[in-house]
């Protein structure tokens, strides 16, 4: 399959570019941020979202989505990405249908359709640490009649105070660092027990902590085999960083395309000062990593979209390398825009911090940096 | 004891009798920093108290001479006091663009009268500066500012428009430069000084990305302005602005310094022994910090001697504001998913993400890297066209 | 079983049957490449034996139509083809600038008449051919190249000084950009052919810092030149040279990619092991390669489809080659004291740092980064002025 | 202290900076390169260096020397990078003195007076692996009669071939790790059963791998204390590192401003190539980094001189920096330099040579970076 995008998946992409810039600019980050809205995003673009057909990319045609992969997944986020818009949609519609996609009938039936239509939104419980760990798992699954009785903490819930159900990784078994005896599961958002602390982050998304205190589910819950949740989590995970990074391309690309457009207006010394070749040959330098950020990224879909072995590494090369190319994007974004940089009036500022909490979903450069040294075993 | 081990003890002495305890407490922000003026609300006594006990002996400013409100200090004795201040952890009494900023200009080029005037009111923390440079077309490229001040006889009448006016909206008086003819692009520039009382000067604070507003937009319509408010000569504020830059340069480019900055690996233990790639990040910036100091203390060492290259500030600047932006990249890295939260109280309400998006003007303010990096292509490389 | 699955299948049989033992064997250098040409002295008759087979059958040149001493073959057979030569570690029959550049050019440029003439022999390996656009004022100025072909009604006389011309000495034909008009920059220069030994040309070897003299300084003293070694018409070479030149910049952004580029972690784990801060920098760069062979596949396959911007072969120059000189970078500080020896046997006479200092020139030949990134500025982001 | 050259140490920078450009420029260098001269430097120079007294710059007034420190070697050293001279001076004159500085007065009596007059030349056999690892030393030295017999082999012995005394760390006791253990030896050169094999490197310096059959040594040739030679070999050790700093900032200022000098000739476009602010903003830079480091090797030579504890940390930063900051400086020399900086007929990829054997030599910035890290502990 070549490396890039095909009539359908170049059709896709028109079509979502025209749609996010209309209904998900950075006007519309700005509008839910300055009203303080609880949730971090909107509702009314969400179920938009599932008119448009974009919340059915990952799902089956039989199941009423659109039987797509990651590639498609990716043209989607990278338009969110490059307007910075506000959307449950690579927490519900990405990782969360991913691992719904290892789960039973049953629980398919329960959420894919309300996910279709935009109406629910599914949250993420895999951190228990402020860096990424998702192979450090000490919350407790005990047995409890038929069901299970939840223990522990989780953060970095991106939309868990508003989310209906949430995807929440347990230990049935073994200890902390065990791949085995991990089991994931379905939990409702009214479910007694469950403590949501709703925090703002600095790209305006709210994320949760959440307590567990013998919280009680059904075994309908779990997703996936009891104990061999690692599986599931990782089919989650391969979708959720490959999203992410995705997502980033677009954070970093609009970074750059607003910042190129601003040096060819802003006047020093009598000159634009994109004339100036010191701004001229860093900005040439971006775009050359912009680019091959870019193409890792479909690389790594691609991969996981044919179900290569070689996409573990390329997903960890793609979040690593889109990791760094975008933050160094928004770096000179802002240098370059000089004091109107530094204010909230510009958009530049919102797509440096943006970047900031992308890095950290899913793992930043460093983690999947050290991930490919070890996948190459040294 | 020789006379500085003399002054030494006796300062110590006094500091311990005299700085009430709540100014010895570590300082949590701007906020909680005593900046003077006519209109500011003290946090607390002790404040007050510790600026009028420190202003009476000169200690605010205790280099400049007796006759202006400072201490008559020598170099030594200045930095001596600064020890023993840092040793007890006492606060600086008072934080003012007035003693950073206007103050050395002032000795510089002052009147008699003029020093007379407005030093002591500065030593004391009664007049509130902000600095008026920046407009919106001329950011990097001072010198093509617009405000303009048309001569009626005694007095100017100014009109324009300044940006990045620090706490404009809470100084008392500001210093700023004014066009005051307009035939000759660096040569027309006037120094003044006004009251931001005055009719016709209105400020409107700019949100930054950090959420605080510490800067504002400030516009003056029809202004007048007394002829004995320039400093130096008419046309030749240039002269005024440049010095007072060089001395910008050379605090922002010493502020990392007196800062202590500890081992960011150190710091980050924990983290470095789960992620071994942001460890060995963490150490080459703790090599990075070391060289640097080592460059700091040169740089201050040779300048207190009159040594070094006169442009040198410009790459003090230039590297030390990059490596600062870098530090506060990595404390985020280290916080990790912590370190996003903007709100919660655990966070302190953001300090770290504002902490860090704060960092990105360093490069900005007080010349752009851009800027200092020309600058020592022209005056240090001597490369041509720079 | 599709054609092409016919095609491959069949290809390999043939391969198998046809290609000789010492050529599936690695290159240990450029002295171990057939390189043709009248002079040329084969290491091995496998080596004749493998340039003949191939040439026969056109396979030198799979792409190019037959009746131009070419394979005829599409571009999914051709990939094929390498495909297969890649899996049976078949060595390139014939390394040769003619096939590189000359000939591409010649394609598009020549009369029918030169392309009957010249590309069969390039096909066959005939004539080694040399470049001769660079000179001693002009480096990434090429414009402004000096050397000048005086109109002498059927033929042209030729003088001046070329640089950088690889193999000169051994070349038995040189293509050249030459001066035919002194009054328009652009439009004054030809691209023309002639054979080294005309009378009039002579060579000198330049000294690299790696110790080999791969280039020459060439110079031309009253060299006739007929009318009809001309490619594309009078005065227009310039477009000849910019038509090889993004083929050479495509050849060179591809070349890191069809050659194998493993893991470099894994390559130097035990140094890695020993030193955490190296093996960090191993891990990153890893992250880089692969990246940059996405990007490399992707450009490939956009070139093919006729999609991508067109200079984006600039764009894959300047990375391509600037990770070629950091991954040397590498392997010199994983090598460590063992890489510095220049003549030991251990060392294979010193082939780690002799290539490391060759990778410098990655960045150089064929358009420096500098003028990648301008151009880059000017054609993809539309930077004014640039 | 001030951390800036007193008068003394500029007095002795002038004299240094003339003689050595006049005695042992760069075209001095080619020269015995060009001839292959087997020792890779010249005894004449020596000797000269000898009668400047600057062999004597750590060696106590009483024993003949001038009795100065690390400052003093560092502006020396200095100089020998900034013009590339070929030289024993820092394995004899600095790491060798060093070393017997912590010996008996019998080896200083010795050794002392033929290095003062540049007629003697050490080697220093430390090493034992490609990469810098003093403290992992396998090479026996076991009891034999009154004294020892050396049994193992050393590699990176610069000066090896053409060395009256070759300072070899060995093993008397405990592990290959262990820091009990180490004994220090002056070993000289003809000795029966060393059999050296010297090997021209990048930079033209000669250098030697060693083995040692059997070689029988008397006590008189233990440095300093048996088993106890780690403290000897960390005083020679911080020297070499510190002075193999000092060099590389000359070699890093050296090609420096032979590139500015370049870029200020040399016309492209019509232009003074120097004009162009893509080159200047890395020059700046570059310069920026070149006084960076520089400060670091002094502050580290202050501590040093001072003997303070902190001198082992610092002395890690300087070779680190400098090792980064002169590696940037070769590398945009002969990047600047286009096409002629890849010739043998301009200096720079000289430049470029030397920094690559200093990088090595007494640990590069990697192992400097990692001891850093260690040290604060972490």
């Amino acid at each position: 399959m070549p490396l890039y995008h095909n009539d359908d998946q170049q059709m896709l992409a028109d079509a979502a570019q025209q749609f996010i810039a209309d209904k998900g600019s950075v006007a519309h980050l700005r509008e839910f941020r300055d009203k303080n809205c609880k949730d971090g995003f909107g509702h009314d673009l969400w179920r938009e979202f599932g008119e448009m057909g974009f919340n059915g990319i990952l799902v089956s045609e039989e199941e009423g989505g659109l039987g797509l992969g990651h590639q498609e997944a990716g043209i989607i986020l990278k338009e969110i990405g490059r307007n910075l818009t506000p959307s449950p949609f690579l927490t519900t519609a990405i990782a969360g249908i991913e691992a719904l996609n290892a789960g039973s009938k049953n629980l398919r039936e329960k959420y894919v359709p309300g996910i279709l239509a935009g109406e629910t939104v599914l949250s993420l419980a895999i951190e228990e640490h402020s860096k990424h760990r998702p192979d450090h798992i000490a919350m407790s699954a005990a047995r409890s009649g038929n069901g299970f009785k939840l223990n522990g903490a989780k953060k970095f819930v991106i939309h868990g105070g508003s989310s209906d159900m949430v995807i929440v990784a347990a230990r049935t078994a073994g200890g902390v660092n065990d791949r085995e005896g991990i089991t994931l599961f379905a939990v409702d958002k009214d479910v007694a027990g469950m403590e949501i602390n709703a925090v703002r982050l600095v790209d305006s998304a709210v994320a949760a902590h959440i307590n567990f205190n013998d919280v009680e589910i059904t075994a309908d819950a779990v997703i996936g085999e009891v104990d061999q949740g690692a599986d599931v989590l990782d089919r989650l995970l391969r979708a959720g960083r490959v999203g992410a990074a995705a997502e980033m391309v677009g954070v970093g690309q609009g970074a750059m395309d607003i910042t190129v457009n601003y040096i060819k207006e802003r006047k020093q010394f009598g000159r634009v000062i994109g004339e100036f070749q010191g701004l001229q040959h860093r900005m040439s330098h971006l775009y050359s990593e912009m680019q091959i950020a870019d193409a890792a990224v479909l690389k790594a879909q691609q991969l996981l979209d044919e179900g290569s072995e070689k996409a573990e590494l390329m997903i960890s090369v793609a979040k690593a390398k889109v990791g760094k190319a975008t933050n160094l994007s928004v770096r000179e974004g802002v240098q370059m825009h000089g004091g109107v940089g530094m204010t909230d009036e510009y958009d530049i500022g919102l797509y440096m911090k943006r970047d900031r909490a992308l890095s950290e979903f899913f793992g930043d450069a460093s983690y999947h940096v050290q991930r490919v040294a070890q996948i190459y075993g040294y | 004891m020789s006379d500085l081990e003399n002054f030494r003890a006796e300062t110590r002495a006094w500091l311990e009798a005299n700085c009430p305890a709540e100014m010895r407490l570590p300082i949590k922000g701007e906020d909680d920093m005593c900046w003077g003026g006519r209109n500011f609300k003290f946090k607390n006594d002790a404040q007050k108290l510790w600026l009028d006990t420190m202003a009476q002996r000169g200690w605010t400013v205790p280099d400049w001479p007796k006759e202006y409100g400072g201490g008559g200090l020598n170099p030594a004795e200045t930095k001596i006091l600064k020890q023993e201040m840092a040793s007890l952890k006492c606060r600086s009494p008072l934080s003012s663009f007035g003693i950073w900023m206007l103050g050395p200009a002032l000795l510089h080029f002052g009147t008699e009268e003029q020093k007379k005037h407005y030093l002591p009111q500065i030593a004391r923390g009664e007049i509130r500066w902000c600095q008026g440079y920046s407009e919106p077309g001329s950011g990097s490229d001072l010198v093509s500012l617009q405000t303009y001040g048309e001569d009626k006889g005694d007095h100017w009448v100014v009109n324009g428009q300044k940006v990045w006016t620090s706490y404009a909206d809470k100084a008392d008086w500001i210093f700023c430069l004014v066009r005051t003819d307009k035939n000759d692009k660096y040569k027309g520039i006037s120094f003044l000084l006004f009251d931001m009382e005055s009719e016709g000067v209105s400020t409107k604070p700019i949100k930054l990305i950090s959420g605080n507003s510490p800067f504002c937009e400030t516009f003056f319509d029809d202004v007048k302005v007394p002829k004995d408010q320039i400093v130096g000569e008419l046309n030749r504020g240039w002269d005024v602005a440049k010095y007072l830059l060089g001395h910008e340069r050379e605090m922002i480019s010493g502020g990392g310094l007196s800062a202590d900055m500890p081992s960011i690996g150190a710091a980050f233990a924990e983290v470095a022994e789960l992620d071994p790639i942001l460890r060995a990040e963490f150490a080459a910036f703790d090599v990075e910090t070391l060289a640097f100091r080592a460059m700091s203390e040169k740089f201050m060492d040779e300048l207190k001697a009159g040594k070094g290259h006169p442009a040198q500030p410009n790459m003090m600047k230039y590297a030390g504001t990059e490596l600062n932006k870098k530090r506060h990249e990595l404390i985020m890295a280290a916080g990790g998913s912590d370190a996003l939260e903007w709100e919660s109280e655990a966070s302190n309400h953001g300090a770290k993400p504002r902490g860090w998006l704060r960092t990105k003007a360093n490069s900005i303010e007080g010349g752009t890297s851009e800027i200092m990096l020309n600058v020592i292509s022209k005056r240090i490389l001597d490369l041509p066209g720079a």
